[in-house]
This record gives structure tokens, C-alpha cells and sequence, in this order.
């Protein structure tokens, strides 16, 4: 332990094994009522399709499976814990009462094929979600189902390219940035498009003349991040609206930095066609270690008809339903109606901000941001100089000269106690440092980052071989990734007796 | 707003120290056009206590009081209270994907426990960290099929659930892969000469469900026999995860799509649930989706890690296997700790109380209503025809506070007034006992009206 | 770090300050809903009652409260990390699903006063729990009211007062042997009772012919702990039960141990007239960092006259009722009926148990300390070689020859990831180091157990002071206590400025 | 059992290592007449959910659906929700007292803050770390005070909650502590004349409630001049927490003993709650239970440990200042988190309000009633007398799901039809104007009664 910060120490921690290596015949953590209907004869009811063994499922009780998980959590880093500036994925405060909330017994315990009659709660926050959701876009209409980002992109696609097949001619590809997020081409595949890739300009941004170079009737979309992947807002994004609809293409915007613009600017304001929302980052819903997320789409009108069914409706009675006829539909992308407990948890979260909290946080994230590119300019390289919104994204081009990449540097900012940032992305800045601290984080934590971060900026200079050899304050230390996807082993065995 | 650790003193010192005067100034290169004057029109920033009254109250018209006899590819079993006290814990709840491993192996250790339990279940060699959900992992599966067979046409089964027909058609389409139908038998059970007779030399894949939408166990192995005879790849899809207590599971298929939602995951009105695929070892760098694998840290001992990335999105863009990024982690979590909970023998045991239940409300229908497909076995759903439109049925039954089973005119008008009922551990034969009762009442009323009417010639 | 085990490694952990550093003015965790009624004059309602300021309470936000807890909990050892073998205090798992039930909404939001009608669910839940625990302790009636042990020994020793009074004669004091814990004395001078010393015998055991000898009519109690602190079974029990009654005597029962009986023997089967019981050791309640328990009081029909009021009484009608007539009561020993709370998850825990459950439960915890013991045999000293029942008490007569004693293996224990045992309790063994492993440890957990304190018990042969230095693992290095005692701080102050 | 991790071979090798050949051996001590041969009578092993359903079935019968005008000691005041999420994490749910301080910091720095907090609201110098609850609290500041003063009896207020007299008078009969009880003048305040008559030489102290049993606020200086010239200290017992955020707390005081409850606690039927009790720096080797206290470790770090323990049982025996051990540090936490979400400014809005509903209460309550003790500034309780039987008004409240007033005849029967009445931050003004509806009905029925006697004459 070379430099210490203030912000952590070392303490001890459990270890444990896996749960197969607890197992024993005869332990149990269930319990199963009485059967009050007869027994049956399984093997007269089943015949040949009866399973008899279950191979190596594990055997233990409740008490180990408790210590089982708390151990292994007590291993996660966590917002709850701490900063955790992984720049694109908005790593803000999950609060707790949309946990609370969304575990209330109607609505945790409701069927997706319950009656209307007694589905009204749950269309109502669909809907009440719906509503805030357009309004904070500035779209016309908006779809929940999808359940992720790159879900979302999908289902903006399909309606991109059901929108241009309803005007004769379906078009065979999406023109997208160099700084745009994997998810953004992998999708536009996935929809039948072929990639084309759009360079950006000095500052970082698409770059307008190239744009309007290379767009043509063979394009059917845009996908643009706003503010990009460098935490930077394309400025000239009406003129790139303009671009593209003048040569009848849509203009898709990937969400996933809308935490630097709720409640100050609206995409549907500045020509967005249709984009989608993470409702995981801006909207508060927990990461929970991956997932799950949820990807709504908003659109305006002319996307309309094309919308996955079913579409929540509100009759004329004033009571809501699911309306499955909307012949124009690109059909469905997921069962059922989308990640409906993402739902509770956004709306709650805009219940609790309001107009006012949702603009301040807004505020909050971008001067955040700010604060840390102020902090680390001179200390780390800035390969950008366009001003930052909500993230700020730096590179290893000064440390690396000591041969510390980015990936080092983050596994030694571990060490400090603090989750790294983004690395090796955006792929237009070799090494990045991608550092999105968002709203959540108080003065005193970000000072505590910068300081780590300007420390280990000295130990580069004074014992790069210190920082190369990082993380050493973790109960493990740094991971062989090579020997793991060199000889996959994706599942426990029994050792062989 | 108390979300936000920030006193105003706080937000002037970082302006000043950043050197603005105003946040304004932060916001300049939005162009002022854009720049929203206004307040959002979305409701005013609430009391905790508002927002908790304000669910509750969605809640009571989520009809909060009723017993359902509904399945579907959505089931309502016991979750174990641990389930939600783990998942919880704020380093669970509140980490990101494990992309830093050192500082996530409580996440990865965990995804490498689940992807060994699902493929112990699923008789596969290797599962992955999650998909969506069923549905979308059907999906996926049939576009790994075809990448992997390098053929471009899928077969699937009319008993495979509607609704996930529904999602596969919608990536289906834009991928170029023609999708055909194959219909069920008297059993319930995929008619399986029409299935030798659809596949061309173009079928990448059979994509079938076991047990079916209409809760009959497929004879997997036949089906296999058949597929692979014609080169083709079989994928089961399995959405009541709790059958494979009891049932075999497909290990002649190549790919297994499961929605494991059945275990410990709430209805949650849909979602979010936990779709994951499973599969051979061969596959592997065709499978979409995260992979959590072992390793070692510097000092040999064993840890975990994300692997095989260079499947992935955010290494190979228009070339990865599928698109997906975030997955159902917290979900799998929870699906992870009830198959610990209920772990061999519990599974077991689970899935014949369902059966069991099952069993005993079929024989109870039988004697009033038609239960159609005796033919094959079933787990736990079954399918009831009545003389009655179920609809009615139902609102009578909503009377009882009761869910009536899922009339089936809208995904299979042939088979008329038919219902899918479904009966799990937590259905009590006293709650059997009432809906049999109604039933039964209306196929008097039916008959004695029919009676009336033919009296009346 | 010294030798280390398979239990534990060192992992970074999060530095916090105390909340108050975290304050400043305008940070809100709260926010209350619009007032729905006229605003009020403060001033004109309350005068010069009314409060001005609330001094140095802090302003922080939500997000900073839950990483404060949060860090600070990972600091606690607890069961659900581990061992944690604290004897005479049952530290067994807490069932989550008690925790679940206690929550329900009719019962945690129940006010004490509510009319019967509608208290129906509670006087039920307190109702089923008597009578449980009336079997399982085979005596013949009880009182839920006491908050904790020492609560309960309190009320105990009111009814054998009053039962003493009734017959004219309080008599004068209450033999305690030298085994027991501090709170028997304790409570015995609080009911104006002298305390006269029974020594114990070369077994660890009351002396019975001491007992015979020291017998007599001013004494209205023995307060016997079975199986006592050194986790040894009295088993001359009943023979000391009838040298009490011959001389009018009662015999108390300290149910701190009830562990070792559960579902095996019954007190009230042994000639105990009166004990307490646990709910917070025996019966799962969670301890909490300290509480709250619940010490209800089992007795025979001779003092059931005297019980505290209410007593809940089943009507003609079926219905239940507190029952506040009762002129020979000793009163109240506290507002409202009891930790209620804690009778809802000591009922759920008899629940999940039922009579199998309960004498398996008992059999694992004797089986636990009596390998323990066979483990550590001949590595530290056993002053009592009598049989343990549910923990057992070793000295650190070995160890202290190098100088380490009971408090610094302790210590070092902690090192090894384990919460250490009680210390310097039974008064009786000089440097005790008293084990009570509970039922609910794996083998696999008793076994990293015995290896650490073996591997301990080499330390101090090898390096005396590396163990007189621990702990070396913690966050924290072993913290002055005199220090703490000699000016006491006990409360945050401002730094002057 | 579920609970327990062993298996059957675990259990034969433990066996075998121990030298035993059955669990039984290890028994023997015990002897066999009181070995129970027979299974408990206590309801068979029941599964997890059966469980649930059983406490379900408990808690609807428990008036699940009620709104409440009821205090008197025990305050329905809104819960945030980052209580219960904090409390349950098994660091501090399932850890014990923090007796080895280097393994609980977390605990320990907690009940610091708890201490400065409580120090702080009551305008105290320092706190200890809990107690039971209100009555022993009050009950163990009242020997404290014998302690203290030398002197052996103590005056307690009429207007003290009523069950915590009869706790006080438990506890001092047998400690030989006379005491006195001084009524209540015609404001609701103590009667300061009776009082200064009361003192003798050897009064200890004085125990006062403020707000008191009927929810006024005592001139809690006039009593301490009175208290103190006498040469007794005082004690002022708080039941409302919640008051502190706009009532001056009680600095005149010696003692304080607070019953912490509305701090976050569930009602819960009555408990667990948590007494605290605070003092004067010069008092606290006479203060019973547990304190936290600030120290450094080896290296000069700052840490916390239990200090000053030779007032307590454990190392003091019969001489300690008090039995008690085990305390309530679980809801202390809970107490310890709620101040810390409200804070300086959140408590005294939070006070504001209930404040102003119950003022609100009253007044219209007073068009139809009449409320009493109107003389002296009250808090969120008040009490009304009615024509009628306040019993009887209240079964016509439960018709509507209120639950009205607590009558008083019971514990104050000079006060005739009369009912206590508590309004916090959750008491909306329509349940308000329900019960005052409901109120005013009952007086012109029975004015209309009495007309119709009158007439009858
Ligand atoms: C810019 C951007 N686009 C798309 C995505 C994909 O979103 P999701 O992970 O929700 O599928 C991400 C996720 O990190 C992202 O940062
Ligand atoms: C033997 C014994 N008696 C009494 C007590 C006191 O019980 P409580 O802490 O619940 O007041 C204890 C507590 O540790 C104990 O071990």
C-alpha cells in the first residue's frame, strides 16, 4: 500500500467457497405445506418424460445460503458505497423507496393476463409514466416494452424501418459516429441495416459537412448520442435534424446521456425523430449488477402507427386498456407489456423530483462533471477541449508514456476505494478515461476522487511498476482475463475422485 | 430536492472553483432555442409518504385481493422471503455490470453459480448470465441457430407460447429468416409428420416448447431425432422453469431458451423476468449474452471474470452475436437464489406438488368441462373447453375473487370455448374445489337451457 | 499478517466521518407532504414554549444517509458473516422470514390501544406464544411483558416477592451462585433484596450441601442458571429444588441457556417455580447491536396471582381480552403489553421449527460446543472437566504463562475473521474464554474455528507480542479503552473555531 | 429443519470425532427422569409460506384498514423507508452488543451520533445509548435521583402517562421510594401550588411529562425553580418525540427520559420501543445502561468503544446503577436514522405540522364539544368531552374505519366523558372532518334526546 487516501482502508473480509463445495445430502433450506390434494403416482403420469435426478444441484441450508450472499456482496463494490463514475451508465443514487414501492402486493403479485377490471393500477402507471416520459422528450408518443438500451435502439429501428418501408422503400443503412456506443451498430444489424460509419470532427462532434457529404436516399437514420459519448452537446443538431430530414431520414437519438438534459432541453425541441430512454440510468432504477433495465422508445407522430403492440389506451369510460389492433405495428419485441417493475421505480423517481428536482439534478450532474475536469485538467490529458456536460472523458496519453494504460490506472483507483471510470471507450480516444460522476455525488466525495486520482498520477511518475501491479488492496488480485477466454470454464464440475 | 448532497454554499464553491459565475454558464453550448424555459409539466415533487400512498392505491385497483388460476409463460409460486432480503443488500442492488472484476466478484461469483445451475437443470453443457426474457431468448436462439448452422429458415411450433411467436416473427423479419408453423396433434403435442415434412434443406432450426403453451410435455427426443436427422438444430424453449423438478429436461436439444421466472421472480404484471439460453459446449462463441468465467488472480487463486467478450456488442459492433448490453442481472440473482433454496431435492419435490394440483383440478374439471390433450403428459397447466364462453365464466368467477384460466380464442379460435388453467403449489384445493363448482354450475345452466330450448321446438 | 487461515483475507473498505461532518445548511432528506389545513402562528400557539433551534442536528441528503449506514455496517461482524460464538448469548440465525411477518401492515402499525375488536390478530399472536412456551418450559403460565432478561429476572423476583408477602413474610435475600451473571445480583438488589454468595463445587456445580447448609427462612430464592454459565447441566436440580421448597424457598430459573433444553427437558418438569426466557438467544430474535429483546417469565399456578398486568385471557365467546383485574398483580413492569415485535418472530421461529424441528435444533447446539470442545482439548485449558451441554468454557491458564491473555486471544481471533467468545465471564474461571457455538454453524465453520484458535495457541508460543499486538486485520488497531473511561467524550462537539 | 446447516453424515463424523456413539450420549448429564420422552405439544413444522399466511390472517384481524386519532403515548408519525432498509442489513440486525469494539464500529460510531443527537434535541449533555422505553426509562431516572440526591422519595405528576405510573410505582415500592402524586389544574399543567406543598427534605426529585399525558406543554422552568430550591432535581419525561422539533426542550431539567417511539418506530402494538434517558455531564456515573464513547486506537486514529462500565451489572453485580443489559440498540438505530433524514430543519417542519393539524382538530372539534385545558400551549393531542360516551361515539367511528380518541374514564375518571385525541402529519383533514361529523352528530342527537326528555316532563 503505497499512497493512502482518506477514502479507504483495508479491514477483514470473508471468505467462501462455492456453493456446490457446501453441499450435502440432506441439507435443506425449503419447506413445502402439507399436500392437501392426493398423492400422485409420477411415474404413471409422466412415464418416460419423469426427471429422477437433479445431478449437482446444491443441498444447504438458509442459514449458509444467508452468509453465502452476504459474503459474496460484502466483494461488490457499490453506489451505495461510494462514487462510481463509469462514464454512460449514470451510476446514481437508486432510491429506496421505489424498492419499496414497487414490492407492494398488488402490484408485485399482479398476472400480466389478469382482467382489465382488475389491471387498472397497473395501466394507470404505465400510462402516468407515459405521459411524463413525453413531456420530459418532447416527443409525441412513446412505447415502455423494450427492456433495455440496446432493446430500445432495436425497437426505434423497426420503426425507422417500418416508417420507410410505409413510404415504399425500407432504405439499407444507418449512418453512425465513430464515438457511438457498440450497442448502436450491433442493433442497426440486427434490423437488417448495414453500418455506415461517420467521422467526427476536431472538437469531438459529428462533424456537418461530412454529414451532409455523405448523406443520400440510401439512409434511413441517424443514430446519434446528444450529449455524445465525450460527455459533449452536439451543437449543430437541429442543422444535423435538418440534414437528414431533408433527404427524408430520421434522426435517432440513443438516450443514454439524458441525464444531462432533463428538464433543460428536450429532444423533440431539436429534431429528434425517435429515441429511447434507459430508464436504468437517468430514471434511477438500479443496475442491481447488469440488469435488468428498461429501453423506452419516444417518437413523434409520424412513427406513430408503427408502434410494438400493445399500446395502453385510455376508453372513453376513463377506464384504460391494451389496444392489440394497430395493423401498422412493427409487432412485438418482447412478451407481455416490458419490465413493469422498471416502471414503478422511474415514476416514483419523477414523483419524488418534480419539475424543480428533476431540472436541479440536471444542474447537479453537469457541475459535477465540471468540477472533476477542473479538478484533473494538467493531470490527466483532455483530448477534447469542447466543453463538458454531464461527463467528462480524459486519456492516458501523459501516464501511458510510463507504460500505464488506462486499465491500469483503474485497477490501482480500486485500490483507493473508489470504482474506476469507462475504459477503452469511446474508441475515438485511445486509453480513455471516461468519468461520469453524475448528481449523486457530494463535494467531499468528488475532492476525494480528485485527490486519488492526482495521487496516482504522482505514484506513475515515481513507481509505475506499483501502479502496473495494482489492485493490491482487494482480497484478490488482478484477474488472468487471457487464461479465462483461453480455456472457458463456464460452469463448476465435481473434481474427478 | 433530497436526493441531491449539495447545500447551495456547495454548488457556489465547485462554480467558483470551476470559474463560472452560474450553472447557466455550464449549459452555454446547448443553443438557447433549445435551452427549456419553462418548468415540465409532470406532477409536483412529492412527500415519500404521497408517492408510497399513490402506489398503494394503484395497488387496490391491481385487484391486491384475488386468487388466480392463471399461467401462461407467467407463474405464481412461493418466493422464499431470503430471496428479497439478499438481493437487497445495497452491493447487489446497486453495481453495475462486473466489468471491474477485483471489485465485483460477489456479482461474478454469483453469475458462474447461476450459469452452473441452469445448465445442471437444463441438461446443457454451458448457460449464459441472462437474456430479456423468454421470449427475446427464443429469438436470439433461432439467430444463433442460424449462425451456427449457416442455414436461414426456422420451424417452429404452434403450441410454442403466441406471444413469444409474436417476438420472433419481429426479429424474424428483418433478418431473413422465414418462419413456418408447424400445428399440434390430438395429444397437444407438436403433430410430428407435418414436422418432418417442413423442414428444406434450409431449416436452420426447430424451435419447439416443452411443456407447450397448453402445459403438455413434448416428446423432446423424437423431435431431436427428427431435426437432426434433416440437420437442423433443435432449441426447446421452456417457460415454467419449475417442470424441470420432475420433467426431463431436453438434453437432445442444442439450445435451451428459458424463462426462469417461475423461480422466485414476481409476476411483477410481466415483467422484469429472466430470460437465459443454454447450450453445447461447441456453441459457445455463438451464444449471445454475458458469460461470467473462472480464472485465476496473480497468486493462482480462483476468481471470476466476464469472458469471451469478443462475442459482445461493445467489442465487435455490427458483427456481435446480438445486440444486448444490460441483461436481467438482479433478476438472475433472485432466480439464482431459489434454485439454492429449493437446490435437489426441494425441486423436486416442488415441482410434483404441482403436479399434484394439477392433477387433481384436471380430473376435477374433467368430470364437468372437456380437458383436452389426455393424450400426452402434462405438467401443470391443462386445457378446459366449456359450453360456456369462459369470459363468462370468469366474471363470475371474479365475483369469488377468483381468476379464471386464460380463454384461448384469441391465440387459437379452433379450439373454441377452450380456457388454459394452471394450478401451482400455492393453489389450494379448496380454491380448486369453487372454481370446479362454478364450472360446473355453468354447464348445468347451459344444458338445462338447452334442454329449455329443445322442450320449447 | 501473521498466519492467516482459510476464513479470511483483508479487502478495501470505505472511511467514514460522523454524520455531523457531513452537514451544511440546506441538505434535506426529507420533505413533507402540502399541509391540508390553515398554517398555524407558532409563536402565538406555543409562546415561549416554543423552540427556536435545534442546535447542531445535522442536514444531509438521502443518498449520504444511506452510505453512511452502509459503511458503517460493513465495519460490524454479524451471525450472517460467520460464527460468532459469544457464550451466553445464543447467537443462532435470524430467520429472515421473521423479520417479513413482524413488518406486516395490521400488526407493525397496530397501536397499542386499539379497541379489542380490532386488536383480535395481536392478543391471538400473544395468546399462541404463551401457550408454546408454556410447553416447551412445562411450566404453567406466563407474562410477555418484559423487555429482556434482566427484565424478566426483575419481574420474577417481584412475584416471588409478592408470592413471600402474601404469606406474610418477604423474607430477606436471594442466594446467586458464583457462576452467575452480573444481572441475577443486579436484579436482586432493585427488588430490595440482599444477595447472599453460593459458592460452586469443584464441578462447576452448586454445592448442594452447601446449599443445605446456607438454606434457610430469609431466603425467598435461589436463582439458578441450568445448564449453568460454564454450559454444565445441575444435575442434583431437583435435589436443589427440594432443599428450597422444604424451607418455603422458590427456585428461580435463569433461562439465558434454555438452548441446551428446548424440545430435551423441561424446567418446569425439574422443580423450577419460576424463569425467564430469551426470545432474543433461544428463540431467534434478532440481537441488533444490543437489542431489543424480550424476557418473558414462565411460573407455576402458585404465582400466578401475581403476574403483571394485562394478563391476555381467552372469553366465553371465543374472542380474547386483556385482562387488567388482577388485585394480587405485582403491577406493571412496563407500558403496554411487551416487546411485541419480538413475540411475532419467536412465534414464527416455534412456527418453522414445531416439535422436530426444536429437539433438532437443541441436539445440533450441544453436538456443536461438545466437537468444539473435543477439538481444542489439551490446546487451552479446561478448568471444569465436566460435560458441556450447549458451549463450553476454556481458560487462558496456558496462554497467560507467554503473557496473552483471554481478552488479547480475543483479539487476535478477530484477525482471523471471527467474532471472539465471551470474555471474563463466569467470575469463577480466571481468564474464561466461554464458547457457545449455537446449532447453527456448519461443520465446515467449527472447523476453520478450531483451526484459527489453534493456530493462535501457536502464535503465542512463537511470537507472544505479535498476539498481545492484535488486532492487525481491522480497520482500526485495538482501541484505548482506558482512554475512553478516563475523560469520557460522549457526544460530538463542533471544533471550536 | 431448514435452519439447521447439517446434514446427517455431518452429523455421524462430528459424532464419531467427538467419541460418542449417539446425540443421546451427549444428554446423559441430564437425568433420565427429565428427559422428555414425548414431542412438544406446539403446532407441527410449517413451511415459510404457511407462515406468512398465518400472520396474514393475524394481521387483518388487527384492523389493517383503520385511520387512528390515537396517541397517548404511542404515535402513528410517517416511517421513511431507508429505516427499515438500513436496519435489516445483517451487519447490524444480526450483530451483538459491541463488546469487541474493533468488530463494530459500525455499531458503536452509531450510537455515538444516536447520543449527541439525543443530547442535542433535549437540550442535555450527553445521552446513553437506549433503555426499554418510556416507563422504565422514567422509572430508572427516578432512582437515578435517589441516587443522586441521597434523599428517598419522589413526586410524580397526575398528568404522567398513567401506565408509566403504575411502572414507577412497581419498580419504587420495593426500592422503598415514597411517592406522591400532584394533580393537575384546571390549564392541564401540573398544579404548581400543590406542588411546591408537596416537597419534603427528603424529596429526590420531581417527575414531570411535557407535552403531558394530555398533550400539554408543562412551564417546565417554573417547576425546575420550584424543584431546585427544594434542593430535588427534575425529571422530565417526553412520550412525544416529535414535539421536540418546536417546543423548547426541557434544559432546566436534570434529567430527562424520553421514550423515542415516534422517531421512526413502528406502533407495533406497543413495542419494541426505546427509552433514552439524558443528563448533566456531573451525573453520569449514576446514569444506568450502556455509553458509547470516543477514543483512539494504537495509531492515533479516532474509534469508539462501551465506556464507563463500572456502572453497569456485568462488572458492578448487586452495586450497578441498574440490572440492565440487554437494551433496544436495534430501534435506537432505527430512532438514530429518522432524526438524521428530518434534521435540524426537517423535525421543526415536521413538528410544524402536526402542530398545525391538531390545532386545526381542536378547533373544530371545539364547535361541538368542548375541549379542555385550552389554558396552556398543547401539542398534537387534545382532550374532548362529549354529551355522550366517548365508547360509544367510537364504535360509531369504527363503522367508519376510524378509530376515534382514547377515553379517558379509565385512567381519569373526574374527567367524565372525555377522550384523548392525537392529529399527527398523517392525519388528513378530511378523516378530521369525518370525526368531527361524527362528533357533532352525536351531541345534537343526544340535545335532541334531552329535548324530547324535556318535553316529555
Ligand atoms: C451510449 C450508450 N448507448 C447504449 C447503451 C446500451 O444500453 P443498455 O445497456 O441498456 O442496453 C449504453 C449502455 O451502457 C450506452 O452507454
Ligand atoms: C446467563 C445470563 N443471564 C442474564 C442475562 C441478561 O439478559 P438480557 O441481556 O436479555 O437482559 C444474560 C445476557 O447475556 C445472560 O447471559
Amino acid at each position: 500500500m503505497k499512497h493512502m487516501t482518506r477514502k479507504a482502508t483495508r479491514h477483514i473480509n470473508q471468505n467462501e467457497g462455492l456453493i456446490f463445495e457446501k453441499s450435502s445430502p440432506g441439507k435443506a433450506a425449503w419447506k413445502l405445506p402439507p399436500l392437501d390434494v392426493p398423492e400422485v403416482d409420477t411415474a404413471k403420469l409422466l412415464g418416460k418424460s419423469e426427471r429422477k435426478d437433479l445431478g449437482h444441484m446444491p443441498e444447504v441450508s438458509e442459514i449458509e445460503i444467508i452468509r453465502h450472499f452476504t459474503r459474496l456482496s460484502t466483494w461488490n463494490y457499490a453506489i451505495d458505497l461510494g462514487m462510481y463514475p463509469l462514464g454512460s451508465c449514470t451510476m446514481k443514487y437508486n432510491p429506496r423507496v421505489n424498492e419499496s414501492v414497487s414490492r407492494i402486493e398488488g402490484l408485485a403479485n399482479g398476472h400480466p393476463y389478469q382482467p382489465a377490471k382488475i389491471s387498472q393500477g397497473a395501466m394507470r402507471i404505465m400510462k402516468t409514466l407515459s405521459d411524463c416520459l413525453i413531456e420530459i422528450t418532447g416527443m409525441d408518443a412513446i412505447t415502455l416494452q423494450p427492456a433495455a438500451g440496446a432493446h430500445g435502439e432495436l425497437t426505434g429501428l423497426l420503426m425507422v424501418r417500418a416508417f420507410h418501408e410505409s413510404k415504399g422503400n425500407a432504405r439499407k443503412k444507418i449512418l453512425i459516429p465513430d464515438s457511438a456506443h457498440g450497442t448502436n451498430p450491433a442493433t442497426a444489424a440486427t434490423v437488417g441495416y448495414a453500418v455506415e460509419n461517420l467521422k467526427s470532427n476536431d472538437r469531438g462532434m459529428v462533424d456537418v459537412a461530412a454529414l451532409a457529404a455523405q448523406m443520400n436516399e440510401d439512409i434511413a437514420a441517424l443514430m446519434v448520442t446528444n450529449p455524445n459519448t465525450l460527455g459533449v452537446f452536439e451543437q449543430e443538431i437541429h442543422k444535423i435534424a435538418d440534414l437528414m430530414h431533408e433527404k427524408g431520414g430520421l434522426l435517432y437519438m440513443d438516450g443514454a446521456n439524458m441525464n444531462a438534459l432533463v428538464g433543460k432541453v428536450r429532444p423533440g425541441d431539436f429534431g429528434v425523430d425517435v429515441m429511447h430512454l434507459n430508464l436504468h440510468k437517468t430514471f434511477s432504477t438500479p443496475h442491481g449488477g447488469g440488469g435488468p433495465g428498461s429501453g423506452p422508445v419516444a417518437i413523434k407522430k409520424i412513427l406513430e402507427p408503427f408502434l410494438p403492440t400493445p399500446v395502453v389506451v385510455t376508453k372513453s369510460d376513463g377506464t384504460m386498456a391494451f389496444d392489440y389492433n394497430r395493423p401498422q405495428s412493427v409487432g412485438r419485441v418482447r412478451a407481455f407489456y416490458g419490465n413493469f417493475g422498471m416502471f414503478i421505480r422511474a415514476l416514483a423517481y419523477i414523483f419524488a423530483n418534480g419539475p424543480d428536482g428533476l431540472r436541479q439534478t440536471t444542474e447537479d450532474a453537469v457541475l459535477n462533471a465540471n468540477y472533476i475536469r477542473k479538478g484533473l485538467e494538467g493531470v490527466y490529458d483532455l483530448p477534447y477541449e469542447t466543453p463538458s456536460m454531464h461527463e467528462v472523458v480524459f486519456s492516458d496519453k501523459i501516464q501511458s508514456k510510463k507504460g500505464v494504460k488506462t486499465m491500469d490506472l483503474a485497477k490501482r483507483l480500486i485500490d483507493y476505494g473508489f470504482h474506476p471510470y469507462t475504459t477503452a471507450f469511446p474508441l475515438i480516444v485511445p486509453g480513455a478515461l471516461m468519468i461520469e460522476p453524475t448528481e449523486s455525488e457530494p463535494k467531499e466525495e468528488l475532492d476525494l476522487f480528485i485527490e486519488a486520482m492526482k495521487s496516482m498520477a504522482e505514484e506513475v511518475e515515481e513507481d509505475p511498476q506499483f501502479v502496473l501491479d495494482a489492485p493490491h488492496n482487494t482480497r484478490i488480485s488482478r484477474l488472468d482475463e487471457t487464461l479465462a477466454a483461453r480455456k472457458p470454464v463456464l460452469r463448476w464440475t465435481p473434481e474427478k475422485v | 430536492m433530497r436526493y441531491l448532497p449539495k447545500s447551495p454554499a456547495d454548488r457556489d464553491a465547485m462554480l467558483k472553483a470551476i470559474g463560472v459565475r452560474s450553472i447557466d454558464d455550464l449549459f452555454s453550448p446547448v443553443p438557447a432555442e433549445y435551452r427549456l424555459a419553462r418548468d415540465l409539466k409532470v406532477p409536483r415533487q412529492m412527500a415519500e409518504s404521497e408517492i408510497v400512498d399513490w402506489f398503494k392505491q394503484r395497488s387496490k385497483e391491481n385487484g391486491d385481493d384475488y386468487t388466480s388460476f392463471l399461467g401462461a409463460g407467467a407463474y405464481f409460486h412461493y418466493r422464499p422471503v431470503v430471496i428479497d432480503a439478499l438481493v437487497q443488500r445495497g452491493e447487489f442492488l446497486t453495481s453495475y455490470t462486473p466489468y471491474q472484476a477485483e471489485f465485483a466478484q460477489g456479482t461474478l461469483q454469483a453469475i458462474f453459480e447461476f450459469q452452473t445451475m441452469i445448465s445442471e437443470l437444463t441438461g446443457m453443457d454451458l448457460a449464459n448470465a441472462s437474456m430479456y426474457d423468454g421470449s427475446t431468448g427464443a429469438a436470439e436462439a433461432v439467430m444463433m441457430a442460424v449462425r451456427i448452422t449457416g442455414k436461414s429458415s426456422a420451424v417452429i411450433a404452434r403450441s410454442l407460447h403466441p406471444e413469444y411467436r409474436e417476438v420472433l416473427q419481429t426479429y424474424a423479419t428483418h433478418q431473413g429468416i422465414p418462419l413456418k408453423t408447424v400445428a399440434y396433434a390430438d395429444s397437444g403435442r407438436i403433430d410430428l409428420k407435418e414436422l418432418e415434412g417442413t423442414f428444406t434443406d434450409d431449416t436452420a432450426c426447430v424451435l419447439i416448447q416443452s411443456p407447450n403453451f397448453f402445459g403438455t410435455i413434448e416428446d423432446v427426443e423424437a423431435i431431436a431425432e427428427i431435426a437432426h436427422k434433416k440437420g437442423a438444430l433443435l432449441i426447446v424453449s421452456i417457460a415454467e422453469a419449475v417442470s424441470l423438478g420432475i420433467v426431463e429436461p431436453p438434453r437432445a436439444a442444442d439450445i435451451v431458451a428459458m424463462e426462469a421466472q417461475s423461480f422466485g421472480v414476481p409476476l411483477g404484471f410481466g415483467g422484469p423476468y429472466c430470460g437465459v439460453l443454454a447450450t453445447k459446449d461447441k456453441f459457445v462463441r455463438q451464444m449471445p449474452g454475458r458469460l461470467a468465467g473462472q480464472t485465476l488472480d496473480k497468486n493462482g487463486k480462483r476468481g471470476f471474470v466476464l469472458t469471451l467478450a469478443t462475442r459482445e456488442q461493445h467489442i465487435r459492433r455490427e458483427k456481435a452475436t446480438s445486440n444486448i448490453c444490460t441483461n436481467q442481472a438482479l433478476v438472475a440473482l433472485m432466480v439464482n437464489i431459489f434454485m439454492t433454496v429449493y437446490g435437489k431435492v426441494g425441486l423436486r419435490e416442488l415441482a410434483k406438488q404441482n403436479l399434484a394440483k394439477t392433477a387433481y383440478a384436471a380430473d376435477q374439471f374433467g368430470k364437468n368441462a372437456k380437458v383436452l390433450f389426455g393424450g400426452a403428459p402434462r405438467f401443470n397447466e391443462f386445457v378446459a373447453q366449456t359450453s360456456e364462453d369462459p369470459a363468462a365464466i370468469n366474471s363470475r368467477l371474479l365475483g369469488h375473487k377468483i381468476v379464471g384460466g386464460l380463454p384461448l380464442k384469441k391465440f387459437y379460435p379452433e379450439l373454441g370455448n377452450a380456457a388454459l388453467w394452471c394450478c401451482t403449489e400455492l393453489t389450494t384445493r379448496s380454491i380448486i374445489d369453487t372454481a370446479v363448482g362454478l364450472v360446473a354450475e355453468s354447464e348445468r345452466s347451459v344444458r338445462s337451457m338447452k334442454e329449455t330450448e329443445e322442450v320449447a321446438l
